[in-house]
């Protein structure tokens, strides 16, 4: 294609530098610091599952609380300190910090690096061709300041006063009233930010600079598509939240007031400080990033899902085109509908108007996608294997949380389901059966991969029976709290009239939360047993066409042995007189 | 292992130009986000206090922050000079340029601190206003730019020039991308200037 | 700015100079109008103004934007755009 | 009269149908199109999957329908847009009832009650002022202007006549709530430093609550209020009986407090301050 491309860069010399050095690095270089994006990957797959447990753990105590208020939490009551549950019966201060930092670290230590950290990191460069991401030790940076940025999280459950307790929306001026927690809270986004920032960056030159000769954009994977429009919306949004962080830092440490309005007055004293600021200003910066993130939650898992079905299928994806285009839309439009959050902060006519234009406008594409990706089953021989039930289970659910985000998109029904359980179920089915699903559905898939061993399907199955099963049951129930009114947040709900006769479904869904968390022994069990005990496969156990499954398992430092070439799209599967039913898009021969 | 990955030292054949550069730019990028967000909340906060907010001018060094903007903009001049002698593959003359802008940069903050502690003396901190906090978050967070921007350019100056040596098109791409960040932080500051001096 | 002859970089260098000299008065020309006490709409129109070319005037030449790739030019036209809702949207908030 | 239940809440407000009506037919449509889309999604899994003989097929042909679908659900989405959310909205935001009418309360929420304020019979709210806010004086009202004399100053309480509009201006002291009455399909927040607004008519007469639907501390969860609609008359003597005895010296509070409203437990926690 080029003769820059061949110029010392060839096949052989890519073979030969592999060979030379690829694999006496010491130990802290090749596993700690490392700057081979896929070790980087598995290191921020592993600490990403992590918080997602803690994270699942956190709002399983929380769940007592919903549906037993004030009683004693069983079995594990005793083991906290006083300021937290003294006599086992859960403070509010307690309940509020676990409420933030469920969201907090599901949300920002969670998903996204388990979605773009992990699997962005380890798939993309492979899924391109590219022998490594454009800027391996930005990338090692980027695991580290997460790394950071997590640790600092945890840390502020050892301070006195405990996290932050403010949700994860932090909205002043109760956020810059409290504690010292906020203050972590701040510090550590901060390095999140600026991980995210680093990571982005790289993604996208990474999938414009470096794809093999051949791949084009549109012979690109639907995954690394929505990699690509992810790393945008995280390049771009996370910034004007990096600024509001630093103004309730100043805020909080220099006693400015950029949120804080004049004569406010706590607990019956007026609050010292110049005033003049506005506390709203917050909630559209800090929306202007949390609007595109929920989306950074669902395109690459929208990726993940597309990867899958089409293999499993075997069958080309639906309507590629659209699919992209409808991402890239998706996209493009996550960035100007953010004050959907704050209907009813007072905010004008007209705006509002924009907004909910907007976010209708948003639903489109979204239905374009889930609309593309059934129809891609029709026609197929579907294969049920564990990843592809995951991933075809994430269709309906997120279908059920997509369509309940119309109500709320809408600000006549907003005003009556805003900030109540429904907008509750309406996240977390995208969220947790929807993106969950998906990550579930890629690590099902790309495990033979990473480690040569694949996981056993039969731990697999029950894994994915009973997480369907108690997803639904933790969050079915809170459409109809909602409906009646429930508020969101309630350390006793049943401080309320209106949410008394709701209260069963409370219970119902507590249980079902703790189900879910025993459904996921068998997944824990079998990732660890499989990655020692698994059954060997090959380099290609699932007869798939995308490039990762050409590299060698797992595959070496510098990925291809050869540079390879790509010749056809991302999905040539059941080609009519081709020898097999899948036609790897690097694979030569002429028919 | 990083000869394997392209396009470090020379453009990619279809988009023209090298890793680094399109990084650069991407972040650069994201500053405009970030601080368009900052600028918002200025646009913001006196807006809401309409006629409370004080001209810039009134309260604030005009002469010495004039002094600043052009020494900022002369260090952006010296910035593309260091390209442009590197270029000219004229080592020597790059390192006075690169020294100059770093010198410069040292000059822009000693008299932002001197400007601040002018304030503190008055007792004008950033607790006094919005706009006094407005006025040390913006300028504080140009300055960290500016401290970030002599880290780079001193590495690119003394350890980092040995590239020059190996790869002096990398190296090129590197100061370039150094000067591309130099130039927006003067850039920021060509519009913190009047927004908060002059207005 | 690589793969650029001699004659091409001296001629970019003149350029520069002159751009300098342009930095230099409208700097000076922006501070002397804030002197002459203009009503407050005027004066932040003429300071925009002025700022606006001065900040073109950086990025077209010292940072080569005039005559950039495409990709890059994309790239900040994304953010320009998103920036512009950014800038102004929490300003209008009770329109 | 059962209030609450698994749907959604009673309603005795005279425009809260409409929310209702709206939330009704999106609900309807989203279960049709939920409904539609899944039994085709399960049609096609079991027709699909994979068994000895069946093979997938490379050449899909292009399927009309899901664009005019999807063309259906963008143009419904126009109709609940321009039929429904813009005019409710409009009816319940933006068209304030003529305040002459009107009955007209101040409501200031505070970490973590609502304080309720009535201009008493001279229908001006008296002047009030942080400095003087404390727990007797929740309001900070300022006793020594001559429109505070008679004004109702009350908490966790707000009473209205049924069949009028109740116009709410609502603010807060310290952090954001959000100030809403399920049963009146309301909800507003309440933010420190900007003046919200909200009204309602109530139909019929009740008991019910006020709740906090903004995270504002601690305490948010039990930051519940009365709302108490009954009849004109009762109602104007419910307020009679509330004012402060005219000649009363400023500062000194009567002690007159209400008979608390026949509620489920627990009792309010604020008692009246007048
Ligand atoms: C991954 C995360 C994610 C995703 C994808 C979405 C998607 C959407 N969200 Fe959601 N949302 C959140 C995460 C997400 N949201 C979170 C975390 C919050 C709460 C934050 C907080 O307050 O703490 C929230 C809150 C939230 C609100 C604020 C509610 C309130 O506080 O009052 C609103 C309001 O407009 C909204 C709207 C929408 C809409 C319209 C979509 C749309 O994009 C959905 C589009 C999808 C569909 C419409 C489904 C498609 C179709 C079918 C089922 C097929 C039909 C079949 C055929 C056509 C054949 N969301
Ligand atoms: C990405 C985001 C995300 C995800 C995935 C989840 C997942 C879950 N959430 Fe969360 N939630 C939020 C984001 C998320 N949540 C946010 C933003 C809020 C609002 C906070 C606020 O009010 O400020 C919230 C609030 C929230 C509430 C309401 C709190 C309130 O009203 O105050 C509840 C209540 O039940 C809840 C429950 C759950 C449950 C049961 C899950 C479950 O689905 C969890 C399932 C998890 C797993 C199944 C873990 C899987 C991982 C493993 C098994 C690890 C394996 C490890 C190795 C192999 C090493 N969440
Ligand atoms: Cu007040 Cu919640
Ligand atoms: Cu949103």
């Amino acid at each position: 294609m080029s003769k820059n491309a061949v110029n010392g860069h060839g096949p052989a010399a890519a073979h030969d530098s592999h060979g030379s050095h690829g694999h006496d690095l010491p130990f802290w270089q090749k596993y700690i610091f490392s700057q081979d994006h896929k070790i980087i990957g598995m290191q921020y797959g592993l600490t990403a599952l992590l918080f997602l447990l803690f994270g699942f753990g956190l709002v399983m105590l929380m769940r007592w609380q919903f549906a037993y208020p004030g009683q004693p939490v069983p079995f594990i009551g005793g083991l906290f300190s006083d300021d937290t549950m003294p006599g086992g019966v859960m403070l509010p201060e307690f309940f509020y910090q676990l409420g933030a930092m469920h969201g907090t670290i599901m949300v920002f230590l969670g998903i996204v690096p388990l979605a773009v950290g992990a699997f962005g990191n380890y798939v993309v460069p492979l899924q391109i061709g590219a022998p490594d991401m454009a800027f391996p030790k930005l990338n090692m940076m980027s695991y580290w300041l997460y790394f950071i940025g997590g640790c600092v999280m945890l840390a502020s459950f050892f301070i006195p006063g405990g996290t932050a307790q403010s949700g994860w929306t932090s909205y002043p001026p109760l956020s810059v009233i409290a504690g010292q927690g906020q203050t972590f809270w701040l510090i550590g986004m901060a390095f999140l930010i600026n991980s995210s920032l680093l990571g982005s960056v790289n993604f996208i030159v990474t999938i414009i600079q470096l794809r093999a000769d051949g791949m084009t954009f549109n012979r690109l994977p639907f995954f690394v598509w929505a990699q690509f429009v992810t790393a945008f919306l995280l390049l771009l949004a996370f910034p004007p939240l990096m600024g509001a962080a630093v103004l309730q830092l100043m805020d909080r440490l220099a006693h400015t007031s950029f949120f804080m309005p004049s004569g406010l007055v706590v607990n019956d004293q007026v609050v010292a400080g110049s005033g003049g600021g506005n506390p709203v200003l917050w909630q559209h910066l800090f929306w202007f990033l949390a609007h595109p993130e929920v989306y950074v939650l669902i395109l690459p898992a929208m990726g993940i899902v597309g990867e899958i079905i089409a293999c499993n299928t075997r069958k080309t994806l639906y309507g590629y085109k659209a699919l992209v285009d409808s991402v890239i839309f998706i996209g493009f439009m996550s960035f100007i509908v953010w004050a959907h959050h704050m209907f009813l902060t007072g905010m004008g006519t007209k705006m509002s108007a924009f907004f909910q234009v907007t976010t209708m406008i948003i639903s489109i594409p979204s239905v374009i996608i889930l609309t593309a990706l059934v129809l891609s089953l029709w026609g197929g021989s579907i294969r049920f294997n564990t990843p592809m039930l995951f991933a075809v289970a994430f269709l309906p659910m997120f279908g059920i949380g997509g369509l309940t985000g119309l109500p709320l998109g809408l600000n006549a029904s907003d005003i009556h389901l805003h900030d109540t359980n429904y907008v509750i179920g309406h996240f977390h089915y995208v969220v947790a059966p929807g993106t969950i699903f998906a990550l579930f559905a890629g690590i099902y898939h790309w495990f033979p991969k990473m480690t040569g061993r694949k996981m056993s399907e039969v731990l697999g199955k029950i894994h994915f029976t009973f997480s369907l099963i108690f997803m639904n049951g933790v969050f079915m129930p809170m459409f109809i709290q909602g409906m009646a009114g429930v508020l969101r947040r309630m350390y006793d709900p049943t401080q309320y009239a209106h949410a008394v006769p709701t209260q069963p479904l409370s219970v119902f869904s507590s249980v079902s939360a703790w189900c879910l968390g025993l459904a996921q022994i068998p997944f824990i069990f079998n990732f660890f047993y499989s990655i020692f005990f698994g059954k060997k496969v090959e380099e290609n156990p699932w007869h798939a066409t995308t490039l990762e499954w050409t590299a060698p398992t797992p595959p070496p430092h510098g990925n291809f042995a050869v540079a390879p070439q790509v010749y056809r799209g991302p999905y040539e599967y059941s080609t009519p007189n081709h020898k097999n039913d899948f036609w790897p898009q690097s694979m030569r021969e002429t028919n | 292992m990083e000869s394997l990955i392209k396009h470090i030292s020379k453009p990619h054949p279809v988009t023209g130009v090298t890793n680094a550069k399109l990084g650069t730019w991407c972040f650069l990028a994201s500053e405009i986000m970030l601080f368009g967000a900052l600028f918002s909340s200025y646009v913001l906060l006196r807006v809401g206090a309409g006629t409370a907010w004080p001209r810039g001018s009134d309260i604030l060094n005009v002469p010495l922050a004039t002094l600043n903007t052009l020494v900022l903009i002369t260090s952006s001049v010296t910035m593309v000079m260091a390209c442009a002698s590197l270029a000219l593959k004229n080592l020597g003359k790059y390192r006075l340029y690169m020294g100059a802008t770093i010198l410069l940069a040292f000059v822009f903050l000693v008299v932002k601190s001197f400007e601040y502690g002018h304030k503190f003396e008055h007792h004008h901190f950033p607790s006094t206003s919005t706009f006094y906090a407005i006025y040390f978050t913006l300028t504080g967070l140009h300055g960290l730019h500016v401290i970030g921007g002599i880290v780079v350019n001193t590495y690119l100056l003394f350890p980092g020039s040995a590239l020059w040596k190996k790869d002096p098109d990398q190296f090129m791409g590197r100061v370039e991308a150094a000067g591309l960040y130099w130039h927006f932080v003067d850039l920021v500051w060509i519009f913190l200037f009047p927004v908060l001096y002059l207005l | 700015m690589s793969g650029h002859t001699q004659e091409e970089i001296r001629h970019h260098v003149s350029i520069y100079l002159r751009v300098f000299g342009a930095l230099l008065i409208l700097t000076v020309l922006t501070v002397g109008v804030s002197y002459l006490h203009l009503p407050l709409h005027a004066a932040i129109a003429v300071a925009l103004i002025i700022a606006t070319v001065k900040a073109s005037l950086v990025a077209a030449f010292f940072m080569h934007l005039a005559g950039e790739k495409k990709i890059i030019l994309a790239v900040l036209l994304l953010a320009a755009f998103f920036f512009v809702f950014l800038l102004t949207y929490p300003s209008l908030h009770a329109l | 009269m059962q209030k609450y239940g698994w749907g959604l809440p009673i309603d005795i407000s005279a425009n809260g149908w409409q929310i209702d009506q709206l939330i009704i037919i999106i609900h309807v449509f989203m279960a049709i199109l939920f409904v539609g889309w899944f039994c085709f999604f399960a049609y096609t899994l079991i027709r699909f999957r994979q068994r000895s003989g069946h093979k997938a097929s490379h050449h899909v042909g292009h399927f009309k329908l899901p664009a005019y679908l999807e063309v259906g659900v963008a143009l419904f989405e126009v109709v609940l847009l321009l039929g429904f959310s813009f005019p409710i909205w409009s009816q319940q935001k933006v068209v304030k009832p003529d305040e002459k009418d009107a009955v007209r309360v101040r409501v200031v929420a505070q970490q973590f009650a609502w304080n309720v304020h009535y201009p008493g019979v001279d229908g001006k709210f008296g002047k009030t002022d942080p400095a003087l806010m404390s727990s007797s004086n929740p309001l900070g009202l300022d006793r020594t202007d001559p429109s505070a004399l008679d004004d109702i100053s009350i908490t966790n309480q707000l009473h209205v006549p049924t069949g009028r509009n109740v116009i709410v201006y609502l603010s807060s002291k310290d952090v954001i709530h959000s100030f809403t009455i399920p049963v009146m399909r309301v909800k507003q927040d309440a933010i420190p430093g900007h003046a919200g607004e909200l009204w309602f008519q109530a139909k019929d007469a009740g008991d019910f609550e006020i709740a906090c639907a903004q995270l504002c501390g601690l305490g948010h969860y039990r930051m519940r209020g009365f709302f108490i609609s009954e009849s004109p008359e009762k109602f104007e003597a419910w307020l009679k009986a509330q004012a402060p005895k005219p000649p009363a010296v400023p500062k000194v509070a009567a002690q007159a407090a209400p008979a608390a409203p026949a509620t489920p437990a627990p009792v309010p926690s604020g008692a009246a301050h007048v």
